[in-house]
């Protein structure tokens, strides 16, 4: 039996914020409701991305300073790849965020409520 | 040996979650976008703490700003409160 | 190799890009004609470009790594155009060029179509770039894309109710699947600390990689990651605890984008997870990729009984053909479930057959309710004596669909129950579901022919005007022809299969076929 | 599902996912741990010495970016294009802005110079994403929200005074698009012309792959080959992005 340590305790927090947000998309009824919720669980797993490219002690962003020698550069500064996973999807996330939002407003427009419960013209 | 920083980023976190989780409970829907706001916030000081500069540009600008924004745009159309 | 060959698919995928905005920069100084020719021409170009891709993996070079930026692969991106993707992106191709023709005049009255062309050329982008990939997190930008312009082209009708409502319940669960993905790709980078699906196969069996190392975290937790990513997949291909938004959102965009929907996205969703599962995880002989397979294979049973019941209740044309389609989707992951070379050349064959089949009879549909002004299948009473050739091409359709001898879906049909019947274990059992939903589905089929064959003539609004016919009779014809080779679709399933299971081959395709001196 | 039975559902449901996550989380590293692959670009990304495998540009987030995964962000942008299509397609086709006079000349001025100013430091963080934190979304979303805050602290009709219409931005957005897309297709038109080997995205030259964009002379430490106009690019096209999609969603606000 394996147990978390502290230096695991940010993944355990991400994770109930994700188990959260996938509650919330699968059974709240309000439509957005359910876009705030995957506007979050795009922001935990940007979380997830960071925390797991981050080096401990005195470490520094991913940018070059002048004159500083690369090999040295490469055991101090904290993972760049994370960073560029976390810069695409928060843009993603706002297209996502910008699509829900039109198609929403639309449906209000036609129905005067956006509750998943009281929209059932398609029988599914 | 838990060094201050991540002490201060498990509190962040925590705090997130107890923000997601009033953001699902809450039905106020302008509520919920405000600290939909907020916890933008604080992932933006996450990102900051854990040298991510970049990140925490983009977060501030179009996770916290612009989407906050959108959603407000979008809650003046429909109803604010939830059922 | 001559550089076009090499380029041949990425140029095709550029060219569909550049198509996405020029279009729309054409509708707002030239007028609808404009772009619907740009669209022509470009859709026509990218069969071109993929037909030679095909000849080039097939005859001449065979599959090949093409390196995006010049980067090998754990470092940038690499495209594998191998003997299982090529076929699938000419099939793309096709199926875009003919609902381009048909959407000419199936849109006329439609105001404004720059945002429908435009849309369009972004999913067919996507498509490819799913099909080629080899790069977990280039998968979920590009399911990002194609999902995101599918979501938007359901409800193109916006005044439409039904169709907006189907849109946002399509788009809520399409997003909700692509985030439970990222949330996948980030416990893979930090299982694996890399994205190339090569390397997530290789290093399970012990690679070290000179860029970016061994396995950093315990493989016990690979089942969870697995049942995420078929999780989110099964959301997006329909599978059917998740089936609920296909049939709304099939039969509520258009009939040109129901045959897209139907046809192709699905597939390509179910093809990636293949690609995914085999290659990434070793389904086929590491233990924690092989969950995913018996997942699989109880949620295609599930899903073949449940669309194949639902079909018979229909009364709508297109509610009945988008259930059929969550039953071939159900046999399809039979088929890779199985797990045998057998199951997976039946699935892929499944896959390009039903993507054409499924297309045209989507198309067909559009035309029946343009003639009758209505959706419900007891309209259709006499039309076929109104429109002779359409039904006629109707029929051909619904025969191939419910695997009738000579025509195309029959060869894959028997396929997928003979590899069942071939595999061990428990596996021969299966037999017993696949035929009830085949019957069944067959039972559905055949009741709406004799409701099209049976009654006197009646009136229709509209014939369906020469473009129209055309692009349903390149499909059509593409099934009886295919239908009448069976020994070429066999080949070609076969060594797509082959392309699929062979995981040391495929990691060392990606991994070491460019010479490059190490850093 | 409401009151308490809904409650202890989600309470139950949340527990069981998030367990099974944490479970998968057991194994993995404690933080602070960096993989090999983020040193491979940290060690390469500005490595004068080994230039078959450097990207040019000191921050290593800009290299992967647009040079080392570049492909990955040119359909990241194309998302985005999707995002502004959304709006654009359920919005669209209402009356042009008009210009709205009555304003003094001392608000007109003031706005113009806040105006100017957040520009600058839009291009600013664009051109200087190479050396600092920033990029082309940053800028882009900086000089959105200079539009942003004109539409709402003063009128929409302020804006085409800034010579600045839908279509004007409609216009700059597919020019921003098209020139990223553009500088993606030269190598592979260099490759069919010239027969050598060139790949799409390619930026630097390689041992393998001799294409490359000219670096600079002389101003080693600023060229990033195509990554400086590629940024420009992609700030025209999300700042007019999101002025588009805030002009039309509170267009329509006041006809309904």
């Amino acid at each position: 039996m394996v147990i978390a340590t502290t230096g695991q305790l940010p993944y355990i927090l991400v994770a109930i914020m994700a188990s959260i947000c996938i509650y919330a998309v699968l059974f709240k009824s309000n439509l957005f409701k359910k876009m705030l919720a995957i506007f979050l669980l795009t922001d935990a797993v940007n979380l997830l991305f960071i925390i797991q490219g981050y080096r401990l002690g005195n470490a520094i962003p991913p940018i070059i300073p002048p004159g500083m020698d690369p090999s040295e550069f490469a055991s101090i500064a904290v993972d760049p790849l994370a960073h560029y996973f976390v810069v695409t999807a928060v843009v993603i996330g706002l297209a996502e965020v910008a699509t829900l939002t039109a198609l929403i407003i639309y449906t209000y427009r036609h129905y005067g409520t956006i509750e998943t419960k009281k929209i059932k013209e398609l029988r599914g | 040996m838990i060094e201050m920083i991540e002490l201060v980023i498990d509190l962040l976190l925590a705090f997130c979650v107890v923000l997601t989780a009033a953001i699902v409970y809450t039905k106020d829907l302008l509520l919920a976008i405000v600290l939909a706001g907020a916890e933008g916030v604080l992932v933006a000081t996450v990102f900051y703490l854990l040298l991510a500069p970049d990140i925490a540009l983009v977060q501030v600008a179009a996770g916290v700003g612009i989407s906050t924004a959108f959603f407000i745009v979008g809650l003046r159309k429909i109803g604010r409160r939830e059922e | 190799m001559s550089p076009l060959l090499i380029q041949a698919p990425i140029l095709a995928m550029l060219l569909t890009l550049l198509g996405s905005f020029l279009c729309v920069l054409f509708g707002m100084f030239m007028g609808r004609r404009a772009v619907e020719l740009l669209s022509g021409v470009l859709t026509a170009a990218t069969i071109l470009l993929s037909s030679l891709a095909l000849i080039n993996v097939y005859l001449l070079e065979g599959p090949y790594v093409y390196y995006m930026g010049g980067w090998p692969p754990p470092v940038g991106i690499p495209y594998v155009i191998d003997r299982f993707s090529a076929p699938l992106s000419l099939a793309v191709s096709v199926i875009f060029f003919a609902t381009m023709v048909y959407s000419v005049r199936y849109l006329e009255k439609d105001r404004d179509v720059k945002w429908y062309y435009s849309l369009r050329f972004l999913m067919q982008t996507g498509m490819y770039g799913l099909l080629f990939t080899g790069d977990m997190f280039h998968i979920f930008i590009m399911l990002e894309l194609m999902g995101l312009s599918a979501i938007l082209l359901v409800p193109f009708r916006k005044e439409v109710k039904a169709s907006v409502e189907a849109g946002i319940k399509y788009g809520i669960y399409d997003i909700l699947a692509i985030s439970i993905y990222y949330l996948s790709t980030a416990m893979i980078f930090g299982m694996f600390g890399s994205m190339t699906i090569a390397e997530i196969s290789a290093k399970l069996g012990g690679y070290v990689s000179p860029f970016s190392g061994g396995m950093f975290a315990d493989p016990s937790a690979l089942p969870v990651i697995v049942a995420l990513i078929v999780w989110s997949f099964a959301i997006g291909a329909a599978i059917v605890p998740q089936h609920f938004w296909l049939p709304d959102a099939h039969s509520m965009a258009p009939s040109s984008i129901s045959a897209i929907l139907s046809g192709l996205l699905v597939q390509v969703n179910i093809a990636v997870l293949a690609r995914i599962l085999f290659d990434g995880f070793a389904a086929g002989s590491h233990p924690g990729g092989a969950v995913g397979l018996q997942l699989l294979v109880i949620l295609g049973v599930a899903s073949s009984l449940v669309g194949a019941a639902f079909m018979l209740v229909q009364s709508d044309i297109k509610r009945l053909i988008a259930y059929s389609t969550i039953t071939n989707l159900g046999l399809i992951t039979i088929g890779l479930g199985v797990g045998t070379s057998l199951g997976v050349s039946a699935a892929y064959l499944h896959i390009i057959n039903h993507a054409f089949v499924k297309a045209s009879l989507f198309m067909i549909a559009g035309v029946f309710i343009h003639a009758t002004g209505s959706r419900e299948i007891g309209a259709l009473r006499g039309i076929s004596k109104a429109l002779p050739g359409t039904s006629l091409l109707y029929t051909l359709g619904t025969l191939a669909a419910i695997g009738f001898p000579p025509l195309s879906m029959f060869w894959s049909k028997l396929l997928l129950l003979l590899s069942v019947l071939s595999a061990g274990g428990v596996y021969p059992y299966l037999v017993l579901p696949m035929v009830v939903s085949i019957v069944f589905e067959s039972i559905a089929q055949i009741r709406l022919l004799a409701i099209i064959y049976s009654g006197e003539k009646r009136a229709v609004n509209c014939h369906p005007s020469l473009p129209v016919i055309l692009s349903i009779g390149i499909m059509i014809s593409i099934i009886v022809v295919t239908g009448l080779m069976p020994n070429m679709l066999f080949e070609f399933g076969r060594l797509a299969a082959e392309d699929l299971l062979n995981v040391s081959g495929y990691a060392d395709l990606v991994l070491k076929s460019l010479n490059y001196a190490a850093p | 599902m409401n009151g308490w039975r809904g409650s202890i559902f989600g309470v139950l449901f949340v527990v069981l996912m998030s367990s099974i996550l944490i479970y998968a989380f057991l194994g993995y590293p404690e933080l602070g741990f960096v993989r090999p692959l983020g040193e491979f670009y940290l060690f390469n990304t500005y490595n004068f010495e080994n230039q078959d495998w450097w990207s040019a540009s000191p921050n290593a987030v800009t290299g992967l970016l647009w040079d080392y995964r570049g492909y990955d962000t040119l359909y990241e942008t194309m998302v985005f294009y999707v995002g502004i299509a959304a709006v654009a397609m359920f919005f669209e086709g209402h009356a042009k802005l008009k210009k709205t006079g009555g304003m003094t000349v001392i608000v007109r001025a003031t706005a113009r110079l806040v105006f100017v100013f957040t520009l600058t430091s839009a291009f600013a963080i664009t051109i200087f994403s190479i050396k600092t934190p920033g990029g082309g979304f940053q800028g882009g979303s900086i000089m959105a929200i200079a539009y942003i805050a004109i539409i709402v602290a003063l009128s929409k009709g302020f804006l085409p005074e800034m010579n600045i219409d839908l279509e004007t931005a409609h216009i700059a957005k597919i020019v921003g698009l098209a020139l990223i897309t553009g500088l993606t297709i030269v190598p592979v038109i260099y490759s069919l012309a010239s027969g050598s080997v060139a790949y799409a995205m390619q930026n630097q030259p390689k041992a393998w792959a001799p294409f490359g964009y000219p670096t600079f002379l002389g101003l080693t430490s600023l060229s990033g080959g195509l990554i400086i106009p590629i940024q420009l690019g992609e700030m025209v096209h999300v700042g007019m992005g999101f002025t588009i999609m805030f002009l039309l969603l509170t267009m329509r606000e006041k006809e309904d």
